[in-house]
C-alpha cells in the first residue's frame, strides 16, 4: 500500500502546469521537505522500474511529471507546436558565458566574445533564455544578465550546479600546443 | 591549390556565411582560421588583405540589410588572423634582452589565453546545445487544474479594471528606448582598400626613411582603417621593400624604407579597382 | 516488460492538456482505436491496482490522466496555498496584448512583449481568460488566441467596446512635434 504522502504528491504534481517546489510539497502534504525528496525519488524509481512512458524528474528547482525521451517519435507528432528554432553558435557561446559568468554585463560579455553583444543579449533575452538580475553598483550601473528558469526548463537541470564545471571544455594540452604553433611560440 | 574541405571542418561550415576566395584558399573565413590552427594552410601563403578587401566590397554589396552577427564573427577572426600573421612576420627575438624576452612571451600568453577562452566557451555552448536537445524530447505536463478545482482557485482578475488593461497595454507599447541601432561605423565608412593603402604608403616610405606605424596610422580613429594600414605594411614587408623593428617590446613599430628608388610594388595588379 | 504502444500512450496522455480521443491515438501508435481502449483500461487497472495518487479516466470522450478523488483534500490545498492569488504584471501585460490585438498568435505575443510569452498565455488560458479563435490561415497554422466571455464578465464589461479606446491615447507635445517636423509640417 503506497503511503498517503506519496498518492499525495502524484495528485498534485498531476494537476500543476510547473515543477513544484518540494518546500510547497511539504507544506501541503505536512512532511518534511528532504522526505518529499524521498518520496519523489521513490516514485521516480518506480516508474522506471514498471517501464512506464514517463518520468518524474526535478527540474529547475521542483518536481515535475514529463513524457519519457524514448517516447520522442510519438509526442512529437502529437505536439503541435514546433519545437523552438535552433540557437546560432554566436548566441550559443554567448549563452554560454552567462550561464558561467553570470551576473554579467553585456560589455563583460563584449569583452570575452570580442565583439559587440547587444544583438545576441536581446534574441537570448527575447527567447527567454536570459534575463535581468541586477545592476552593477558601480559607475554607470549595468544592467547584470544571468540565465532565467526557463533556460534551466529548457535544458532539463535542476539548478545551475548540474552544469558541467568549465574546466572540462579547456582545450586540451594538444589544442594548446596547435594554438601555440600558430603563434610561433616553438620558435625558441 | 584549392584546400579541401574534410569532413570534421563540417561543424565550422554552418557558422560563417562569408566566404573567402583566394589562390590558395576558398570557403568560409572560420574555417580557414581552423585550418591556420592546424597548420594546414601556411599563413604567409593567404593574402589577408584579399580576404579583408573581399569582405568589404562584400558589406558594400548588401547595402542595408548587413548581418551584424557575420560582421562581427568575421572581425574577430579577421582580427585573430592579423594578429598571428604580425606575430609570424616581425623579427622574431633574436638577440632581445631576457627582460624583453619574457615580455614577448607574456605578450604571446595574453593572446593564446584569449584564444583558449573564446574555444572554451564555444565548447560550452555546444555542450549547452546537446543538452538542450537531449532534453527536448522529454516535454512537460502542463494539463493544470482539473475543472472541479477552478472554481476554488482564486480569481485572479479580482480588482482589475478595463482601465488597468489598458494601462497594461500603454505600458507595454510604450517606445522602448531607442533600439539598439547596428553599429557599422567600423565597417561601412572604410573606404579605403588595402591596394589604396598600399599606394599611399609607396607615396610617403621612399622618401621618409624611418617612420612609426603610429605617424603612418596618425589622423586615422577608425580601428578598421588601421588593420587595413597594418595589412598595407605586412604587404610591402612581404616584397622586402621594408623592414620592421621595434626598439623597444610594446614601443612604436618601426617602418623603414628599404627598396630600391623606383621599386613597384609586385602585387599591386592583385588590387586594381 | 511494458508494450511499446501502452508506454506511448503513457508519454501522449501526460502531456497532453485535454482528453485525447482514441482515434487520434490510434492513429499517433498505428492500432486501432478498439485496441488503444483496450491498452488504456489495462495502464487504468494497472495504476489502481498500485495505488498512485492519480488515474487514468475516460472523459468527454477521450482518455486523460488526473489527480485520484481521494486526494481532492491535497490538490484544494494547493490551489488555495500554492498557487499566485494575482495576476503579474507581465500576466497583465499580455493579457491586455490578447485584448487589444486580438485575433492573436503566441509568436506575435512574444514579439510585442519582447520576451517568451507561452507560461504565461498557457495560465491565462488554464484560467479560461484568454481563448483559441481560430487558427492562421497562413503557413504554419499558428492558433490564434481572443479573449473570452469570462473575461468580459469578470471585469464588469458587455463587449470589447467596453474597453478604453486606444484612440485616447495623447501623445505628449514633444512627440507631436517629432511627428509635425518628420511630416514636413514645419515647413509652410
Amino acid at each position: 500500500m503506497a503511503s498517503e504522502a506519496a498518492r499525495a504528491a502524484e495528485a498534485i504534481l498531476m494537476v500543476a502546469d510547473e515543477p513544484v517546489e518540494p518546500q510547497l510539497l511539504a507544506q501541503l502534504l505536512e512532511v518534511s521537505p528532504a522526505r518529499v525528496d524521498e518520496l519523489c525519488e521513490e516514485l521516480a524509481a518506480a516508474y522506471q522500474a514498471e517501464d512506464r512512458g514517463f518520468l518524474l524528474a526535478r527540474v529547475a528547482g521542483g518536481w515535475r511529471f514529463q513524457s519519457h525521451p524514448d517516447l520522442a517519435p510519438y509526442v512529437e507528432r502529437f505536439v503541435l507546436d514546433g519545437q523552438p528554432a535552433r540557437l546560432s553558435p554566436a548566441a550559443l557561446e554567448t549563452l554560454a558565458i552567462v550561464a558561467y559568468k553570470q551576473p554579467v554585463s553585456r560589455a563583460q560579455v563584449a569583452v570575452i566574445r570580442g565583439v559587440n553583444a547587444d544583438a545576441v543579449m536581446r534574441t537570448l533575452s527575447q527567447r527567454g533564455y536570459v534575463e535581468e538580475v541586477g545592476r552593477d553598483p558601480g559607475p554607470g550601473q549595468a544592467v547584470l544578465y544571468g540565465t532565467s528558469r526557463m533556460f534551466l526548463e529548457r535544458l532539463g537541470m535542476n539548478s545551475l550546479a548540474d552544469l558541467p564545471p568549465l574546466a572540462d571544455f579547456v582545450p586540451g594540452a594538444d589544442v594548446v600546443e596547435a594554438l601555440e604553433r600558430g603563434l610561433g611560440a616553438d620558435d625558441s | 591549390m584549392v584546400c579541401g574541405v574534410g569532413p570534421e571542418a563540417t561543424g565550422i561550415l554552418r557558422t560563417v556565411s562569408y566566404a573567402v576566395h583566394t589562390d590558395v584558399y576558398e570557403g568560409p573565413v572560420d574555417l580557414l582560421l581552423h585550418l591556420i590552427l592546424k597548420d594546414e594552410v601556411d599563413l604567409y601563403e593567404i593574402s589577408l588583405s584579399r580576404v579583408v578587401d573581399g569582405f568589404l566590397a562584400y558589406l558594400d554589396g548588401l547595402a542595408s540589410a548587413v548581418d551584424l552577427e557575420m560582421t562581427t564573427e568575421f572581425l574577430v577572426i579577421a582580427a585573430t588572423l592579423v594578429d598571428l600573421k604580425a606575430r609570424r612576420l616581425l623579427p622574431g627575438p633574436v638577440d632581445v634582452e631576457v627582460d624583453e624576452e619574457l615580455a614577448l612571451f607574456e605578450q604571446r600568453d595574453l593572446l593564446l589565453a584569449r584564444l583558449i577562452e573564446a574555444k572554451t566557451f564555444r565548447d560550452a555552448g555546444n555542450a549547452i546545445e546537446a543538452r538542450s536537445q537531449a532534453a527536448s524530447r522529454s516535454w512537460p505536463r502542463t494539463a493544470g487544474l482539473e475543472e472541479r478545482f477552478l472554481a476554488l482557485a482564486p480569481d485572479l482578475l479580482a480588482g482589475v479594471t478595463p482601465a488597468d488593461i489598458h494601462a497594461a497595454w500603454l505600458r507595454v507599447t510604450a517606445p522602448a528606448p531607442p533600439p539598439p541601432r547596428v553599429v557599422l561605423d567600423h565597417v561601412a565608412p572604410v573606404r579605403v582598400s588595402v591596394g589604396e593603402a598600399v599606394d599611399d604608403l609607396m607615396a610617403r616610405l621612399p622618401g621618409a626613411g624611418l617612420l612609426t606605424f603610429r605617424a603612418l596610422t596618425d589622423g586615422l580613429v577608425d580601428r578598421m582603417e588601421i588593420i587595413v594600414r597594418f595589412l598595407a605594411v605586412l604587404e610591402l614587408y612581404k616584397q622586402g621593400l621594408i623592414e620592421l623593428g621595434q626598439a623597444v617590446t610594446f614601443g612604436d613599430l618601426e617602418v623603414s624604407w628599404v627598396g630600391e628608388p623606383g621599386s613597384v610594388f609586385a602585387g599591386a595588379d592583385a588590387y586594381e579597382g
